[in-house]
């Protein structure tokens, strides 16, 4: 979103092509960030209405790019257009569809992390960037089945008539003088690491869906409950995915250590008798500010352990947390109402078909690679192909958009030098 | 300048003390073990002094400390080497030391003569290997000789000829696979084992070799270089056997049970399934599963010559834990599929239960009694 | 360096040698102008004037213990325009500490202007020194000049100093060119403060005044005692929103307390513009609304505002409580209030020209939630 | 025509009809003076419900629009566009936000929708008071300057010369490099700097579109956004720039180590800095790694020497010391595979594309790390000795070193005191240069038209140094590509009749709009640079400042219509 403004304030027309039905990705998911606790999507929505009011940004939202050919200053980009079975213009995002869906309440919300449920007929979130429904080709039982009711009961509620089931596949071509590519990332699966009980133990939860818990937007607007509980004691597990051999992620995700400090500093705001701990191995708060914030959450009273933890299990009604408390030398037992595990950043499942087509290169950590580490950070080796945010390597928000303007500088001197010669 | 070899040889440089391997380690609760710190102390200080490391005796070689490790390093390995320091300076207990002296006379830890390792199966019909046969059954030290794990080499020959399998043992022939020599810090001898089981077994084509104990399997497989043998355990053979239709188990076994994941066969070598398959194979058998399963099973204390080694703190033992777990959980039997686990569990389970309480069952005499 | 030098009182006639010493300033041409308390015609008060012919210093009398005006506010007109001739400003410790603020907020300037202090003995009532002047055989102001060597300053029997300077701490000025003192001086001589250039050329004699300090001290002492009782009877009556609108409740309107502020520098106050005149129909609705509604209206809104404005650069000098018609403590309410408000900030109204003014300051743990800040 | 006010409530689908009673609403702004039409609506800001204010305006002569539903900071300038399309001034509308301040926060609905009503009513009241503002834009010139010409100066440089506009380069130094010039090789890739370098400045210095000022300072600066006037000395002459955007890359200054005592800089030779290293080993070149004629055997790296260290007033982590120590260690141990290479830290932060890796690859070569930072340091002979309780050992102890390397931190440049006050910088609580906006505006300024680059924002390594300048590049080419910048509408004025011009309101001014008129002696407003937020007149306490959009009748009349 950033470089696409930073390329249409200079002048040029942009296609932003998303795959999701609304653009925002995960920052949208947070609550507040660190180290400032600005809320999240008070911060990122304005952003997103920008990008869809910008006369220069043409979006293209659920969507995917099938390929690429060309080259500088005159790509052909193919996008697939997916069906969302809804017909955008017609669609006023009023809800009335989402909330007569059969299915309502009953898949998992990818944007809550299932930390909800969403019907077949959903809009991700209520500031979605367009604001339109999308229909879940996969459960929708009309899709699936051909049948839902006699009428399907979104068609039903809708009033504008927005319902369009024939919609087919589209194939839209472009043609652009350069591509910027800001896939961004997915979170390490915790199941991986077993030892943690994730996905059995429903109060071991990832960072991301804490972030959905505390969310005053979220579930549970915002209390931090389980089955209707405030936790009492909360320990934190650094390095879920990280730095991590054994899972085959060695590389630091970069953003779990202060987003972890934050979210104990969350927990101790919002349940100040709360006992939290972190089990870090190194904090890296190397971030402006982020040392600080660091001091402060240490101040509030969240205890940091040195020592990963190394299994959970059950005892009784709570979790117990093993873990070597390096700096005593000794293994302890935690006991825990809540476990939120930091998992770490890993490449999008789909990075080395996206990498394949748009023939670019991965570093071995399977993140995009920039021409130069040192001084072509944004580059890649295609010419007029840069790369922005994530999708080159982890980062949090202010490196990521600084990633995404340089992104957009490089395309700038691209399209204005070819301006000049035209 | 111990501690700088063992840092070399171990690549000791790599550990970013970050304590995994302490944390999930199941004696560090109970006695001073540490590995982290035995890691560090290795690569602070050069003049390390092994010698007075009685706590090394400590480790049951669970291995969880190598699975945890995040940067790829063998911690267990590492305790075996210091173990073969501490056995080339002589500085062993003596019961350990027993140990060690019958398998390299006997081919066996358990002080038992050479020639009485078949005896447990007299009267049973079993063919030698020499007779020719697919599959090969390597009983192993505690099947052969122990009264009480006997039973289970017997309900395995039971089972394998109902299931018409063409097998036999290696009779006197078989020496102990080594594991445990090596565990025990005496590399040397687990040459020498193994070459003597390499030998034997390259003069018999046969296509399988089956074990009974988990221990042997993850030998075999895993540290026996040169066998081009294919290697399983029964409980991988007995599921194929069932999965094939040629094991019909017919007879309800109406019992809750629970099963150990014997660290060697389930942390070591991934293998969860099979043993659940056989035993959700009975039918009228409740399986209920452990909170600390699988790759978060606790370990019975009975690896890495623990059965011949008391450690620092014998008086608490995890083989108690485990059978207050299982009978919190309200099984009737605990059920595993190692010898050693049937041996310490069944002693923990006098203890905590008494008589007539839970009661300590290989998988295979559950199998026997659904026959 | 500032010297200790000293003025021989002639006969006996301390006043009279002060005269003397100011008409000195002028003639030697150390200022230009003066700004002194002259005897007003009426002869019963004094009040500021600018003098430029040393002759008509004969009418001066800075001894006077009463103080219509704070002439900090006469100084901002004078210099405010930038004056090119050099000004001397006969001031009271309390006049000069609002001065200061004043030239913090771009409302008065120091070129061209050389501050004289004179040691303050404290003030009366203007009525009430009307009255002594009138009933009196002497003045008023001499047994003041008596009991200054001892620091022993008591009213006059029956009556009383001004609540500011009963509770003053700085009876001695600071932030002078030059200083006048009287405070631990024996009778026979005056103490005057000044750049040891300047001293030369006031043709002054060398002495000690060896207990001044300690007879200042003891002074200050008992003022602040006297201070922490009144604040501590204060607190007890304003505990909360309405023990405030129960001390205002008496005010009027009048704004005479902004003429007579030496800080309240508006042009306009906002009070008195068209913000506050309402249409007939408003006053009615909030009438119905709460019942009854007190006419005047916004009067405790223009106390609490000008509290606001001004407490951070208050300096107690009380001229509001005297001008008030109503007798309220303003002199208390602001000193007690201003005490909290300038402590979170460090900052003492008329301590420096280098503090800054806390309005233009940002401190992060200010004021961050209302009752957090005892 | 007299005043004709439109009302719209929208639903936001269910998140504001869900609690408020949207049709409750709409009667009672029906029911208010002046008041000509009012609705409701699923979503106003949807097509169809913009088409509906438009139609209204038409056809009931709307001469002011009050929408109620989301914050302003969401849709205010949607409807704004909307009413202008119809012929209307787009400050003639007013927003009652129903949906953050009422639905999402309220769960009761009659509550809810009492506070809604209360909403529009104020809001109302307000629309009748509205005034017509006129927004205007300013000609922006066509070049940029910028400060520094270290490695984040020259990339931006490049990058906006690159893109055809006019760069002026100045550099306080007689060469360019800034301090990556003092470097040896960099982290993690182990990559030569010079090479990289000289090739960077062959490229500055050969750049038709960048005019280089080496030996020069800024020493003015006036304007604003699209027109700045810069003085700067070059050589002994002063020259005044012109320039559209500025962006500042004026680097760093390394941490003193003289200021820890404790560990004896200064007094040891053998005590240097990572700098002293860079360069120790960029000498030796290709020989043998001497110190004092010698194979050090023992050599110890500091790290978080003036990082995290609130005693001399550091707290915060100087980002880059943890891997150019790796990278200097395993220097060492590469040259000196014998000697024992020890690194003290307190957390490793490898946190970086391939940092982990190359952290990981260090120890594997044999570098001790030991978890720790030192007391003190003193010498035992010849060898020196260093304090230090090893914190997974729990135990002090004392090692001995040839060689101990210091990773000092990095401190704002001890100029930027005053860089900072002539281009009216805000510095953050560490002393560097405070950007907009930490999250989102990473490289901007609260000037409009000043931009940040590089390490004077805070530590930062390499990639991400280039990043963000070339980042910093795009922000200041924006308004250079757009010919002209646009002016907020919505600006402070000042009535010279009430002003005594106390000057409190510049003091509150973060973005330096306000001055003294000398001669009149009141303040007076750059409207350019004022962004309307406002500050100045809520300090005002003459209330001679009103801000235009929020004047004090406007609030006022809200207020009272709320209590």
């Amino acid at each position: 979103m950033q470089a696409s403004l930073d390329i249409a304030d200079a002048g040029f027309l942009v296609y932003l092509v998303e795959r999701e039905p609304s653009i925002g990705g995960h920052m949208a998911q947070l609550d507040k960030t660190f180290p400032t606790l600005d809320c999240s999507s008070c911060i990122l929505t304005p952003k997103m209405v920008d990008v869809a009011r910008h006369p220069n940004i043409q979006l293209i939202s659920y969507a995917e790019v099938v390929g690429a050919d060309g080259g500088i200053g005159h790509f052909k980009v193919g996008v697939k257009q997916k069906p969302r079975y809804v017909d955008v213009d017609r669609c006023t995002g009023c809800g009335l569809c989402v909330e007569a869906c059969r299915l309502k309440g009953r898949i998992s919300s990818e944007f809550d992390v299932g930390v909800s449920k969403r019907g077949a007929v959903y809009i991700p979130f209520p500031q979605a960037v367009p604001l339109k429904a999308t229909i879940d080709p996969e459960r929708c039982v009309f899709i699936t089945r051909g049948v839902c009711g006699k009428v399907p009961a979104c068609e039903e509620a809708c009033s504008a008539e927005a319902i369009d089931f024939q919609q087919k596949e589209e194939m839209i071509g472009l043609e652009v003088g350069a591509i910027i590519v800001a896939t961004g990332f997915d979170l390490f699966d915790a199941r991986l690491k077993p030892e943690f009980g994730y996905g059995l133990y429903p109060n071991v939860i990832t960072g991301l869906q804490f972030e959905r818990l505390s969310s005053a937007s979220g579930p549970t607007r915002g209390k931090i409950t389980l089955n209707g509980q405030e936790p009492k004691k909360v320990v934190f597990i650094q390095c879920v995915g990280s730095r991590d051999k054994s899972v085959g992620v060695e590389y630091c995700s970069r953003v779990c250590c202060m987003f972890t400090a934050k979210q104990a500093h969350l927990v101790k705001e919002k349940i100040p008798d709360a006992e939290v701990t972190v089990l870090y191995i190194d904090v890296r708060a190397f971030g402006k500010g982020f040392e600080e914030f660091y001091d402060r959450v240490r101040g509030e009273g969240v205890m940091y352990r040195r020592g990963n933890a190394s299994e959970i299990c059950k005892r009784g009604e709570r979790l117990i947390v093993m873990a070597e408390d390096t700096l005593l030398g000794e293994s302890v037992q935690l006991e825990a109402d809540l476990v939120v595990l930091a998992t770490g950043i890993t490449p999008r499942g789909d990075a080395q078909d996206l990498a394949t087509l748009l023939r670019l290169s991965t570093s071995p950590d399977g993140f995009f690679q920039e021409a130069h580490p040192k001084l072509r950070p944004v580059e890649t080796e295609r010419e007029g192909v840069y790369l922005a945010g994530c999708c080159q390597g982890p980062k949090d928000i202010p490196d990521g958009v600084a990633q995404a303007k340089a992104a957009a500088s490089s395309v700038i001197i691209a399209l204005r030098n070819g301006m000049e010669v035209s | 300048m111990e501690g700088q070899n063992l840092a070399q040889a171990y690549r000791l440089f790599e550990c970013i003390q970050c304590g995994r391997c302490t944390g999930g380690c199941p004696m560090s609760l109970k006695t001073r073990f540490n590995i982290r710190r035995l890691i560090y102390e290795a690569l602070v200080d050069e003049d390390m002094d092994l010698q007075s490391k009685e706590v090394l005796w400590d480790c049951s070689t669970c291995a969880t400390c190598t699975l945890r490790c995040p940067k790829g390093l063998d911690p267990t390995d590492m305790v075996i080497g210091m173990r073969s320091i501490l056995v080339d300076g002589g500085r062993i207990p003596p019961t350990i030391r027993d140990a060690l002296k019958s398998l390299a006379i006997r081919g066996n830890p358990l002080t038992m003569a050479r020639e009485e390792r078949a005896d447990w199966a007299e009267g049973l019909g079993v063919k030698e290997i020499s007779e020719g046969a697919e599959v090969l059954y390597f009983v192993g030290c505690s099947p052969s000789y122990d009264p009480r794990v006997q039973k289970v080499a017997k309900a395995m020959v039971q089972a394998f000829k109902k299931a018409e399998v063409e097998f036999g043992i290696l009779g006197n022939e078989e020496v102990c696979c080594g594991s445990e020599a090596r565990r025990m810090g005496e590399t040397g001898l687990f040459e020498m084992l193994r070459e003597m089981n390499l030998e034997t077994l390259e003069r018999y084509p046969v296509e399988l070799v089956v074990t009974t104990s988990p221990h042997c399997y993850n030998a075999f497989q895993n540290e026996y270089q040169g066998l081009n043998l294919k290697v399983q355990h029964y409980t991988q053979f007995v599921a194929g056997l069932i999965n094939e239709g040629r094991l019909p188990l017919s007879k309800e076994v109406r019992r809750i049970v629970t099963y150990q994941d014997p660290c060697f066969l389930g942390k070591q070598n991934k293998i969860f399934e099979e043993p659940r398959k056989i035993l959700r194979s009975i039918p009228g058998l409740e399986l209920r599963e452990l909170d600390r399963s699988r790759e978060r099973s606790l370990c019975c204390e009975g690896g890495g010559g623990r059965m011949w080694a008391e450690g620092t703190n014998p008086e608490e033992r995890l083989a108690h834990t485990r059978v207050q777990e299982a009978m919190d959980l309200g099984a009737e039997v605990l059920a595993t599929a190692c010898p050693f686990c049937l041996l310490t569990l069944e002693d923990a389970a006098k203890t905590v239960a008494g008589e007539g309480g839970i009661q300590v069952m290989d998988i295979m005499e559950l199998v026997v009694e659904a026959l | 360096m500032k010297v200790r030098k000293f003025l021989e009182v002639k006969e006996g006639d301390t006043l009279a040698t002060l005269r003397g010493f100011l008409q000195r300033l002028l003639e030697k041409e150390i200022v230009e102008a003066l700004l002194v308390p002259l005897e007003a015609p009426s002869g019963d008060t004094v009040m500021p004037a600018l003098v430029k012919e040393p002759a008509r210093l004969e009418k001066a009398n800075p001894l006077a213990p009463v103080m219509p005006v704070n002439a900090a506010r006469l100084v901002s007109s004078l210099t405010i325009g930038k004056p090119k001739e050099k000004i001397g400003a006969l001031l009271r410790s309390c006049e000069i500490r609002a001065l200061i603020e004043l030239v913090k907020l771009q409302q008065a300037h120091l070129e061209n202007l050389m501050i004289i202090g004179l040691d303050c003995l404290g003030t009366y009532e203007v009525t009430d020194y009307a009255k002594l002047i009138s009933s009196e055989d002497g003045s008023p102001t001499m047994g003041l000049v008596r009991g200054a060597k001892e620091g022993s300053l008591s009213p006059h029997e029956g009556y009383q100093f001004r609540s500011a300077c009963r509770i003053c701490e700085y009876p001695v000025p600071q932030n002078t060119a030059l200083t006048i003192g009287l405070l631990g001086v024996d009778g026979k001589r005056i103490l005057v403060e000044a750049q040891e250039e300047l001293a030369e050329r006031l043709e002054l004699t060398e002495g000690e005044a060896a207990s001044r300090e300690e007879v200042i001290k003891k002074l200050v002492e008992a003022r602040i005692e006297e201070r922490d009782r009144l604040f501590a009877q204060f607190r007890e009556r304003v505990v909360d929103i309405r023990g405030l609108l129960a001390q205002f409740s008496t005010c009027t309107g009048c704004y005479n307390c902004t003429v007579a502020c030496p800080i309240c520098y508006c042009k306009e106050c906002l009070f008195r513009t068209s913000t506050f005149e309402h249409e007939s129909d408003r006053y009615l609705r909030w009438a119905q609304r709460k019942g009854a509604i007190q006419m005047p209206t916004d009067t405790l809104l223009f106390q609490l505002t000008r509290l606001n404005h001004m407490v951070t650069s208050c300096v107690g000098c009380g001229m509001c409580e005297s001008a008030c018609p109503s007798d309220i403590p303003l002199t208390t309410i602001f000193r007690a209030v201003g005490q909290e408000v300038q402590a979170m900030f460090d900052y003492l109204p008329g301590r420096s020209l280098e503090d800054e003014l806390p309005l233009a300051t940002f401190k992060e743990d200010e004021l961050t939630e209302l009752g957090e800040t005892q | 025509m007299g005043l004709r006010i439109g009302v719209y409530v929208c639903h936001c689908g269910v998140n504001i009809a869900a609690t408020v009673d949207v049709e409750a609403v709409t009667r009672f702004a029906l029911g208010l003076p002046s008041v000509a039409i009012a609705r409701d609506y699923t979503y106003m800001c949807s097509d169809p419900g913009q088409a509906l204010i438009k139609e209204d305006i038409k056809k009931f002569g709307l001469t002011k629009v009050v929408v109620a539903s989301c914050s302003p900071m969401m849709h205010e300038p949607t409807f704004r566009g909307t009413i202008q399309e119809a012929g209307l001034n787009p400050y003639c509308l007013e927003m009652a936000n129903i949906r953050e301040q009422c639905s999402w926060v309220h769960e009761e609905e009659e509550e809810a929708t009492r506070k809604a009503i209360q909403l529009v009513a104020a809001a109302v009241d307000k629309a009748f008071l509205l005034e017509p503002l006129e927004e205007r834009r300013v000609a922006v010139t066509s070049a940029a300057l910028v400060i520094g010409g270290g490695i984040a100066g020259m990339q931006a440089a490049l990058d906006i010369a690159n893109a055809g506009f006019q760069v002026y380069l100045v550099e306080k130094e007689p060469r360019l490099g800034g301090h990556l010039a003092q470097l040896d090789k960099t982290f993690p890739t182990l990559e030569p700097v010079a090479p990289l370098l000289a090739e960077e400045i062959r490229e500055v210095e050969g750049h038709p579109n960048i005019d280089l000022l080496t030996s020069a300072e800024v020493i003015g600066l006036e304007g604003y956004i699209g027109n700045f006037k810069v003085n700067v000395t070059d050589q002994a002459t002063i020259r005044e720039l012109k320039v559209g955007t500025i962006l500042v890359a004026t680097g760093y200054d390394l941490f003193d180590a003289r200021l820890k005592p404790e560990y004896g800089y200064g007094i040891y030779e053998k005590v240097i800095t990572g700098l002293e290293f860079e360069r120790l080993v960029s000498l030796s070149g290709s020989r043998k790694f001497w110190v004092n004629g010698k194979e050090p055997q023992d050599v110890l790296f500091i790290q978080c020497v003036g990082s995290r260290d609130k005693s001399v007033g550091q707290e915060y982590c100087s980002r880059i010391c943890c891997m150019y120590t790796a990278k200097q260690a395993l220097l060492v141990k590469e040259m000196l595979p014998q000697a024992r290479v020890t690194v003290l830290y307190m957390d490793v932060r490898a946190y970086g594309k391939g940092f982990e890796e190359f952290y990981d690859q260090v120890r594997g070569e044999g570098v001790l790390y030991r978890r720790g930072n030192p007391s003190e340091i003193y010498k035992n002979g010849k060898r020196l000795i260093v304090r230090v309780e090893d914190t997974l050992l729990g135990e002090p102890v004392q090692l001995e070193a040839d060689l101990v390397v210091l990773a000092t931190g990095i401190t704002p440049r001890r100029d930027s005191p005053k860089i900072a006050n002539l281009l009216k910088l805000p510095r953050s609580p560490d002393g560097f240069f405070m950007e907009a906006h930490p999250k989102l505006r990473p490289v901007d300024t609260v000037t409009e038209g000043i931009y940040l680059a590089g390490c004077c924002q805070g530590p930062k390594d390499i990639p991400d140094t280039v990043t963000q300048a070339k980042a910093a590049a795009a922000s200041a080419m924006i308004p250079l590509c757009q010919g002209q910048v646009k002016v907020e509408a919505v600006t402070s004025i000042i009535d010279e009749e009430l002003c005594s011009g106390c000057g409190i309101c510049a003091e509150m001014c973060v973005y330096d709009a306000l001055s003294l008129h000398e001669r009149k002696g009141v303040m007076t407003i750059n409207e350019v640079l004022c962004k309307g937020c406002g500050a100045c007149a809520a300090a005002c306490p003459s209330k001679a400042i009103k801000l235009s959009h929020f004047t004090p009748a406007q609030i006022l009349a809200q207020v009272d219509a709320l209590v």
